[in-house]
Order: structure tokens, then C-alpha cells, then sequence
């Protein structure tokens, strides 16, 4: 079966974003001033071949933890849906 | 020398035409250890800070890296965080990365080493101290907001730490060139204005250390009100505001009247200006929190040598040093494929092309940097609107700093001073990183004994003053032990006239080939040993002080008279190495006949 | 001519680009700064390089709404002579005055060197005194140059001859090799189709000083001020 | 009232993601061989005020089309919850 991961692997809260903080900039520059916090990370899409949902969903957790994000500074969360 | 090594935030020597070069070198290890491309970006922007912070602009900088073996994957990644990390805050900050140096070895394997150098130009008397006076002078706090970063680094009480919940504290610093560029310009500008009684960028223990550092120097007392800080975090203690460590942010004592002009300056530049306080007499440094007095501290005593404690350490010879002794180079065999010898050093880490590395680096920004079309040993820097240029150059091979403290660490001065004197400079004066294991261990402690007693040797023999520097400890390898004790030593040279500057290069087919300095049949801790027979134990290489100061004085006597078309020093590699690489930088060939 | 160089938050080839416009090639220069709505009626105006806004989010994306934008636009839609190099090119494509854009080199990998490149066209004011065919050493420093648009906008580019430089090597042969940044068709600097816009991801300033051992930038200067050997 | 905006913007389609490419060969070695495509963009999220939800609506397209993304080379798609 055929699974496709949607993931987002964001900086931690606590962590300066510096890239957030010149997007707001940006985006004060553009008119939108109403906007309080923005915060860029990744979006991962990943289409995974497994038997069934809870496979991918372990495949795509292992991904997650050993590759895909840095615990150290990241956290991430995904959803599943059958192609 | 224009500033005593210590006193200010980096060395100061003046390079004549009414200019004085700022430089120094610290150290990010641990840091990078944890996150390699955070850890290495944050000391890139700390170093670059402690220069603009005295009026410098900075013009190049250089890196000096260890990484254990290039074998396991997990140095590869830090190899790479590391490397992208310099180029992403060093290029976007605008400063050219123009040299540095590499080494791979399996005691740095769980601590690499992470050496950041920066020099700046300023001209002379126009340099702002890390000072504070003047009763009532308004003191602010420039550059980013100040969050939660580096909390966990400070030597409290885990049980002041667990009020945060653990997602509160930001497990790393995230550096941020853009916001730096900002800073640089900012400050540059407003010290233009005369407005500015003394600046210091926040380094370690951020507010706390600064206004200490600053009041002690300048004998007079602050009052901060840490709740007019920007804040980037909810509802910060005091404590915290106190000891934050977040990155591009200064202090400015400024002269009481001019303070919208300097709020002008920060406004154009869209960075935080904020008044925290003000100078008063006496030297006590009273901080509030929502008008409540919440620390009440004499500055004098936080300051080094202002009271801080002096330590007296024992020191033992380790039973290594012995052991290197018992080496013998007659039982070393002589390898039948001796080309097979060749490339393999060629292609080894320590020696191998670096490119993949300083491509990532911009290393042609600001247009000064004139080793980009002439390779040379240290990196050559044009003073535009001067006939005048800088060379700078880091180096220290710690094999050689571990099998012999005293002569390695001269060794590291020497080739410092090899590399100025081959690029048509004449050697100025030096900073250091002082990279070493545990203080509590004799042995290690023996080895930064011998290491300061080496380079004060080397550097009044070549009179190159140590303009101040950095010093970090602990630095441990996976066996337990200590990583090789790494002295990094950064080099600063003058070419009067940008004429005598000179190439590593071959230049012409049927040129002659000097080797200056006598061979001795010694091949004690070389790559070719150490990696080809894997004998790790044997002493430091031959090494005469003497001898090396009188080779330099003929190479550089040959060069001022114009008789020399390339110069190149032979290290790492040996002779061999050396040879291709003038050879390969111009696609030009060697022949050379021994007499034996 | 005079030449009016914008200053971002965060470029930081701006002096270089005085340096050489004013010292090597003459001209009268002052510095635009991003905030202002004054082009201070320049005849000319360069985009230098380096990291406006930190280059956060996309190169060029946060710089394009800085307010001088405006009239920097005002200005190339009436017919004035723009010119972007690097950062300045990323600008000038994400503010739509050039076609395309400039994505992450495929290395993910900052890449600074010396590269080749070859003109393509003698039809531009940046490369008029530039032989068609002549092979330039110029340095490339950049994380996001691999220039892209789609198969229609590369068709007219080619048809109405708005590539200047392509990538070669150097012998002038434009190969798969001598593309250090995926650019299609090694594309390194294109003009809009009025001739008046111009964009080019090397760097011309940085081989202009002969103090630094290679000037075949200059020729381009050169062109832009009609001037011959500066 | 608070609004939180969910913005992924993705390389187009038709785009070569070698970022993409250099993570799926990541992932195989880590013996995640099942894994048909890998695809990376940005995920932005951005705090808005607004006074309801069309309005929140109305920026943050404006913020997606002038700014966060560039359509010669990316598409965007966002959700908007209120906090």
C-alpha cells in the first residue's frame, strides 16, 4: 500500500528565529502589520511503500527522529493519508 | 603594541600610516561539540563583535579546525556543520574567510576544536575602550532582544533551573549575521558620532559581565534596570536577564546629552536602543527589577586580575614524554613503492586539498584580498589608499605541541612566522587560542606549562608580541584523555610595499629551486610516521630557534631585494609536498637532484 | 554618468562597488539607501551584491519591498538603466523587472570561486565592447544561483537574444562541467526585453583591480559607461 | 481576534529537488528503502490579529502571494485556525 507523509519540522520554541523575525519585517513592509509571531521551518512530503498504516507510521517516526530533524534544536509532527 | 594584551576586547598594533590592526582568536569547541553549525556560526559573530566593539572594521578572517577521524560519519557531520556554519554567518556578515587550517586526528573525535580569528583596521586614536565613567552618563543596551539563551550554561543550582519547564530554555544559540551586519554598520557610525564614553560586545555572562568588566575599567558604579531590557521571551527573572548570553548585543556607555543622536543611528538601522541605566561613582553595580533592587555588587570583584582568585597548579611530567624519547629512526623500514608513499600522502586528510572546504567560504568580499589570484603562505590583505598590506596566517600542528610541549609550541610560532615571512612580510605580532585537556590533570597542566614557556621563547626570538588571546580547557578526547594540546597561534604581518608581496606559485619554467635550511635525517612525528608506519610514539621534530630566525632573515633579505619569484615553507608533508604544491598552483613541473 | 548604488539591510559588496565605479571607472557614484524615495536623479542604478536581509526566506525576496523599490521600478518601466549583480539579480527577478528565478544551487553548498564565462550577444549595454564569444574569468560567491523559468520564458530569451552570459569553460565551450549551479542552459546574466534591465550572478567588481591579479571584469564596466580601457 | 495561520510552501512540481533527492538517499541509509519520492519546502506559521476569519483570510493569501512565495518556482496552500 501506498502512504504519503505530510511532516514539520519547526525550531524550538525557545530558540531566536532569525529568518521569522526578517519575514515579519518583511511582511510589515507589505502593509500586514497586525502580525505577532512567525516562525519558518520545514515541510517534508514523503510517499512510503508499507503493508499497512501503522508501518508507515513507525517508518515515518524513525525518519523523523534520525534524519529528518535535529533534536537538539527541532521538534517535528506528521500526518499519514492513504494515496 | 597599542593596547596591553588583556585589557581590551583584542590586540592592537599599529601598522604604521596612522593605522592599527585590532586581532584575535577564540575558541567555540563545546559549543560546537553539541550543535556543530550553531556552535561554529555563534563564534564567528562573537569574535567578529570583539573587533567592531573597539571602532575596528573587520577585513578578514581566519579558522583553525580539529576533527577526530574522517572515517566515522558522526565527524563527517560535524565536519560539515562546522564548515557550512562559518560560511553561512562569515558570508552573510561580509567579511572575507581568506585563510586557516584543517587537522584530522582520533583524539579530537568526540571534542572537536572550533578556533574563530578575525582582524579589523581602525585608525589609530580613533579605537573605543571597554570603559565606563562620567556620573550620569545614560548606559544602553544595543543589537537583538535578549532571550533565555545560555542559562543552562551558567553554574547554578539545578534547583534555580527547574522553575523553567525544559522547553523554555533554548537548548542553543542560534546566531543571526543579518542582525550582526546591522550591529557592525550601527556601531561604526555611531562611534563617528563622538557620542560614545566606552562599548563592549556581550560575550559570556552577557549584561552581568559587561557592565562589571566596563565599570572596574573605568572605577565608577551603574544603575541597570533590567525590566527596560528588550525582551524576546515572556516573563524573564532578573537572574536570567542578568546572565543571558544571546548573541549580537553591546553595551554603550554614551556621553549624557547626545543620546537621541545615538537612538538616530541604531532607528536607521532598525536595531534596539534601549536606556537601561546610568553611570554613578564609587564602583558598586546596583541592578532592579520593577524598581526592586535585586543585585547589589562591587564590580572591582568579577573582573580578572581585579580579584578574581589565582590559582597555583601542580604539574607532572607525563610517562609518554619518556617513552617518544626511546624512537629510533634506523628501525624504520624503507617502503619499496615509494610513489605509493607519495600519493598517499598527497591524498591524505591532513594534507589533501582543502577546496571542499574554503569554496564554501567567501572569501573575495570587501575586494582586498590578494591571494585569491597569487596563492601565498599567509593570506595577503590590500589596505586600499596605502601602499601598504597585512598578511595573516594561523597555525600549530598539535602532534608535534604532544610529543614535546615546549619546542611544539615554538615550532607553531615558527612556522606562523615561516608563513608571514614567505608571503613578503615582515612577522608583527600574534594572538593565541590555548586549546588543552583538564586543568586538575598534572600531566595536561605540565603541558600548558611547557606550551607558554615554548611560545615566549619563539616569539621574543622573532619579536612578535602576544597581543592577547583565548584560553579553554577541558577539552577531552573519547579515551578519557586529553585532546593533543592545541596552542593555535594566529599570526599578524606588515608588507610595507604591496611589491614585495610573493606567491607559493612556480612562476617561470627554468627558475631555480632553493631549499633554504639545513635536511636533517629526522622524520620524528611526521604525517609520513605517524600515518604511513603508524608509529604513533617519537619525539618532536628537529627544531634550532636559532637556526629558523637566521633561514627567515635570508628568505626575507632575498625577497626585499627582489631575487625571489615564489616562496613556500616545507611542513606538513615534508619537502615532497611542498614541492608539488608550488608544482600544482601553476601547472608547472620540478626537477631537483639530491646529493645523496 | 551618475551612478547610484542601493544599500540594503545586509548588502556588503556596496563599497566594493564604489570602489570600482568610482576609483577604477570614474564616474560620479552615490550610495541609495533602502529607506529613502530619492533616486537623486542618477542616470544609472546598480544593485550590488551581497546578503539583503540575510538572505532569509528567499535571496532578494525581503529587499524587493524595501521602499526605494518603488521608484528603483518606476525608474527601469521608464526606460533607466538598471543593473543587478548577485543579490542584485536575485532582487531584480523577484521584483518581475527581470523574468525567472534564482533557486539553491543543487549542492545546497555555498559556492565561492573564480569561474568563465562567455558573452553571448554584443546587443547590451554591459556587453557592447565585449567581442560575442569572448571568454571572461570572473569570480561567482553565492548559495542561490541556479537560474530557472520555464520552457516558454528560456524560449524567448533565447529568441529575442537576451542571454549575455553563459558559463563555459575555458576555452569558451559551454559544458555541463563548467555549470557550478545547475543554471539552465549555464545561463548567467540575462537583460528584459526593453534592453535596459540587467542581471548577472558573477561578480565583475571583484576582477576589476588589478591589485588583485585579474581584470577581465573591467571590460564589462567598461561597456556599461561606453568608455574604452578605463 | 487571534488567528494562526498554517502556510507550506512547496518547490513546483515539475522542479528537480535535489534537496529532496540528497535526503531520500539520507533516509536509505538508514534502511528506509520504501520510499518512493522526498520532496522539502517551508512551513511557515504566522500569529495574525484580525477581526474575523475572512479577514485573517484575505491577508495571508496577500502575505503567500506577494511574498512567501515565488510563483515561478513554489506553490503555497495554508489553514487558519483561530487560537
Amino acid at each position: 500500500m501506498k502512504f504519503t507523509a505530510e511532516i514539520d519540522v519547526m525550531p524550538l520554541k525557545a530558540l531566536l528565529d532569525p529568518q521569522g523575525k526578517a519575514v515579519k519585517h518583511g511582511l510589515k513592509n507589505i502593509g500586514l502589520s497586525t502580525i505577532e509571531n512567525v516562525r519558518i521551518g520545514k515541510h517534508i512530503t514523503i510517499e512510503i511503500e508499507a503493508s499497512n498504516r501503522e508501518e508507515a507510521q513507525v517508518k515515518i517516526e524513525e525518519a523523523c527522529k534520525k534524519l529528518l530533524s535535529n533534536p537538539v534544536m527541532e521538534s517535528y509532527h506528521f500526518s499519514i493519508s492513504e494515496n | 603594541m597599542l593596547a596591553e594584551a588583556g585589557q581590551e576586547n583584542a590586540g592592537l598594533v599599529d601598522i604604521g600610516d596612522g593605522l592599527a590592526c585590532a586581532f584575535k582568536i577564540e575558541s567555540h569547541n563545546h559549543p560546537s561539540a553539541i550543535e556543530p553549525y550553531q556552535g561554529a556560526a555563534t563564534g564567528v559573530g562573537g569574535i567578529n563583535r570583539d573587533i567592531f566593539t573597539m571602532g575596528a572594521r573587520p577585513v578578514a578572517q581566519l579558522n583553525s579546525l580539529r576533527f577526530g577521524n574522517l572515517s566515522s560519519d558522526k565527524n563527517k557531520a560535524l565536519l560539515r556543520g562546522v564548515v557550512k556554519g562559518i560560511g553561512d554567518y562569515g558570508n552573510a556578515f561580509g567579511v572575507p574567510t581568506v585563510g586557516g587550517e584543517v587537522f584530522f586526528d582520533d583524539c579530537y573525535n568526540v571534542n572537536p576544536l572550533v578556533n574563530a580569528m578575525s582582524a579589523g583596521i581602525v585608525e589609530t586614536g580613533k579605537t573605543v575602550s571597554a570603559i565606563s565613567y562620567g556620573l550620569g552618563n545614560p548606559v544602553f543596551i544595543v543589537g537583538s532582544s535578549t532571550g533565555k539563551d545560555g542559562i543552562h550554561g551558567a553554574t547554578f543550582a539545578s534547583g534555580d533551573l527547574h522553575e523553567d519547564s525544559a522547553d523554555d530554555l533554548p537548548s542553543v544559540q542560534v546566531g543571526d549575521p543579518f542582525t550582526e551586519k546591522l550591529l557592525l554598520e550601527a556601531s561604526l557610525e555611531v562611534i563617528k558620532t563622538g557620542a560614545i564614553v566606552g562599548m563592549q560586545d556581550m560575550g559570556a555572562a552577557g549584561i552581568i559581565c559587561s557592565t562589571s568588566e566596563m565599570s572596574a575599567k573605568g572605577k565608577h558604579g551603574m544603575i541597570i534596570h533590567l525590566d527596560r531590557v528588550p525582551t524576546r521571551q515572556q516573563n524573564m527573572q532578573a537572574w536570567e536577564i542578568l546572565l543571558s548570553e544571546s548573541q549580537e548585543r553591546m553595551l554603550l556607555v554614551v556621553k549624557k546629552g547626545k543620546e537621541a543622536e545615538v537612538k538616530k543611528v541604531f532607528e536607521k538601522w532598525d536595531l534596539n536602543c534601549v536606556h537601561i541605566g546610568d553611570v554613578t561613582t564609587g564602583n558598586q553595580l546596583k541592578f532592579y527589577m520593577d524598581r526592586e533592587l535585586v543585585a547589589d555588587v562591587p564590580a572591582e570583584s568579577l573582573v580578572l586580575g581585579g580579584g578574581a582568585p589565582v590559582y597555583n597548579r601542580e604539574y607532572s611530567v607525563p610517562a609518554y614524554y619518556k617513552e617518544n624519547k626511546r624512537f629510533s629512526i634506523d628501525n624504520v623500514s624503507e617502503p619499496e613503492d615509494l610513489k605509493e608513499v607519495a600519493r598517499f600522502l598527497l591524498s591524505h586528510p591532513n594534507i589533501a586539498s582543502k577546496r571542499w572546504i574554503y569554496n564554501q567560504y567567501d572569501s573575495m568580499v570587501g575586494t582586498v584580498n590578494m591571494s585569491t589570484n597569487k596563492p601565498s603562505d599567509a593570506a595577503v590583505i590590500n589596505i586600499k589608499g596605502t601602499d601598504k598590506a597585512i598578511a595573516l596566517t594561523v597555525d600549530c600542528n598539535s602532534r608535534y605541541v604532544h610529543a614535546d610541549p615546549e619546542q611544539g609550541c615554538a615550532i607553531a610560532v615558527a612556522e606562523a612566522s615561516r608563513n608571514i615571512v614567505c608571503s613578503g612580510a615582515e612577522p608583527s605580532a600574534i594572538t593565541n587560542c590555548l586549546n588543552f585537556g583538564n586543568p586538575y590533570n598534572k600531566e595536561v597542566y605540565w603541558q600548558f606549562v611547557q606550551s607558554i614557556k615554548g611560545m615566549g621563547k619563539a616569539c621574543r626570538k622573532f619579536q612578535t608580541p602576544v597581543t592577547g588571546g583565548n584560553v579553554s580547557f577541558y577539552n577531552q578526547s573519547s579515551f578519557e584523555g586529553p585532546v593533543f594540546p592545541t596552542p593555535t597561534i594566529g599570526m599578524l604581518g606588515v608588507l610595507k610595499s604591496k611589491s614585495s608581496f610573493t606567491g607559493l606559485a612556480f612562476r617561470k619554467a627554468g627558475d631555480h629551486i632553493f631549499l633554504i635550511g639545513e635536511s636533517v635525517n629526522d622524520i620524528s612525528s611526521s604525517e609520513y610516521l605517524y600515518s604511513w608506519h603508524k608509529i604513533k610514539k617519537s619525539p618532536a621534530p628537529h627544531f634550532d630557534l636559532d637556526v629558523e630566525f637566521k633561514n627567515q632573515q635570508v628568505v626575507k633579505d632575498a625577497i626585499k631585494k627582489g631575487l625571489v619569484c615564489s616562496a613556500h615553507d616545507v611542513s606538513d608533508g615534508g619537502l615532497f609536498v611542498t614541492l608539488a604544491e608550488s608544482a600544482m598552483a601553476s601547472d608547472l613541473g620540478f626537477s631537483i637532484e639530491t646529493d645523496f | 554618468m551618475k551612478t547610484g548604488i542601493v544599500v540594503f539591510p545586509g548588502s556588503n559588496c556596496d563599497e566594493d562597488m564604489v570602489y570600482v565605479v568610482q576609483h577604477i571607472m570614474k564616474q560620479p557614484t552615490v550610495k541609495l539607501w533602502h529607506k529613502d524615495h530619492s533616486l537623486q536623479n542618477c542616470d544609472l542604478i546598480i544593485l550590488p551584491g551581497g546578503f539583503s536581509y540575510g538572505d532569509y526566506l528567499r535571496s532578494g525576496a525581503i529587499a524587493r519591498f524595501s521602499p526605494i523599490m518603488n521608484e528603483v521600478m518606476e525608474f527601469a518601466l521608464r526606460g533607466g538603466i538598471v543593473f543587478g549583480i548577485c543579490n542584485g539579480f536575485q532582487i531584480l527577478c523577484e521584483s518581475g523587472l527581470l523574468p525567472g528565478a534564482l533557486m539553491h544551487n543543487p549542492s545546497h553548498q555555498f559556492i565561492c570561486k573564480n569561474v568563465f564565462i562567455k558573452s553571448v550577444t554584443e546587443n547590451s549595454e554591459i556587453t557592447r565592447h565585449i567581442r560575442e564569444g569572448q571568454v571572461l574569468k570572473i569570480p561567482v560567491a553565492h548559495g542561490e544561483g541556479n537560474y530557472y523559468a520555464d520552457a516558454s520564458t528560456i524560449e524567448k530569451l533565447n529568441v529575442n537574444d537576451q542571454v549575455l552570459f553563459r558559463y563555459c569553460d575555458e576555452s569558451g565551450n559551454v559544458t555541463a562541467e563548467s555549470n557550478m549551479n545547475g543554471s539552465i542552459q549555464n545561463i548567467a546574466g540575462i537583460c528584459n526585453e526593453n534592453r535596459n534591465v540587467f542581471g548577472m550572478m558573477p561578480h565583475p567588481e571583484r576582477a576589476s583591480d588589478s591589485q588583485l591579479g585579474n581584470t577581465d571584469g573591467r571590460i564589462i564596466f567598461e561597456s556599461l559607461y561606453n568608455l574604452v580601457n578605463a
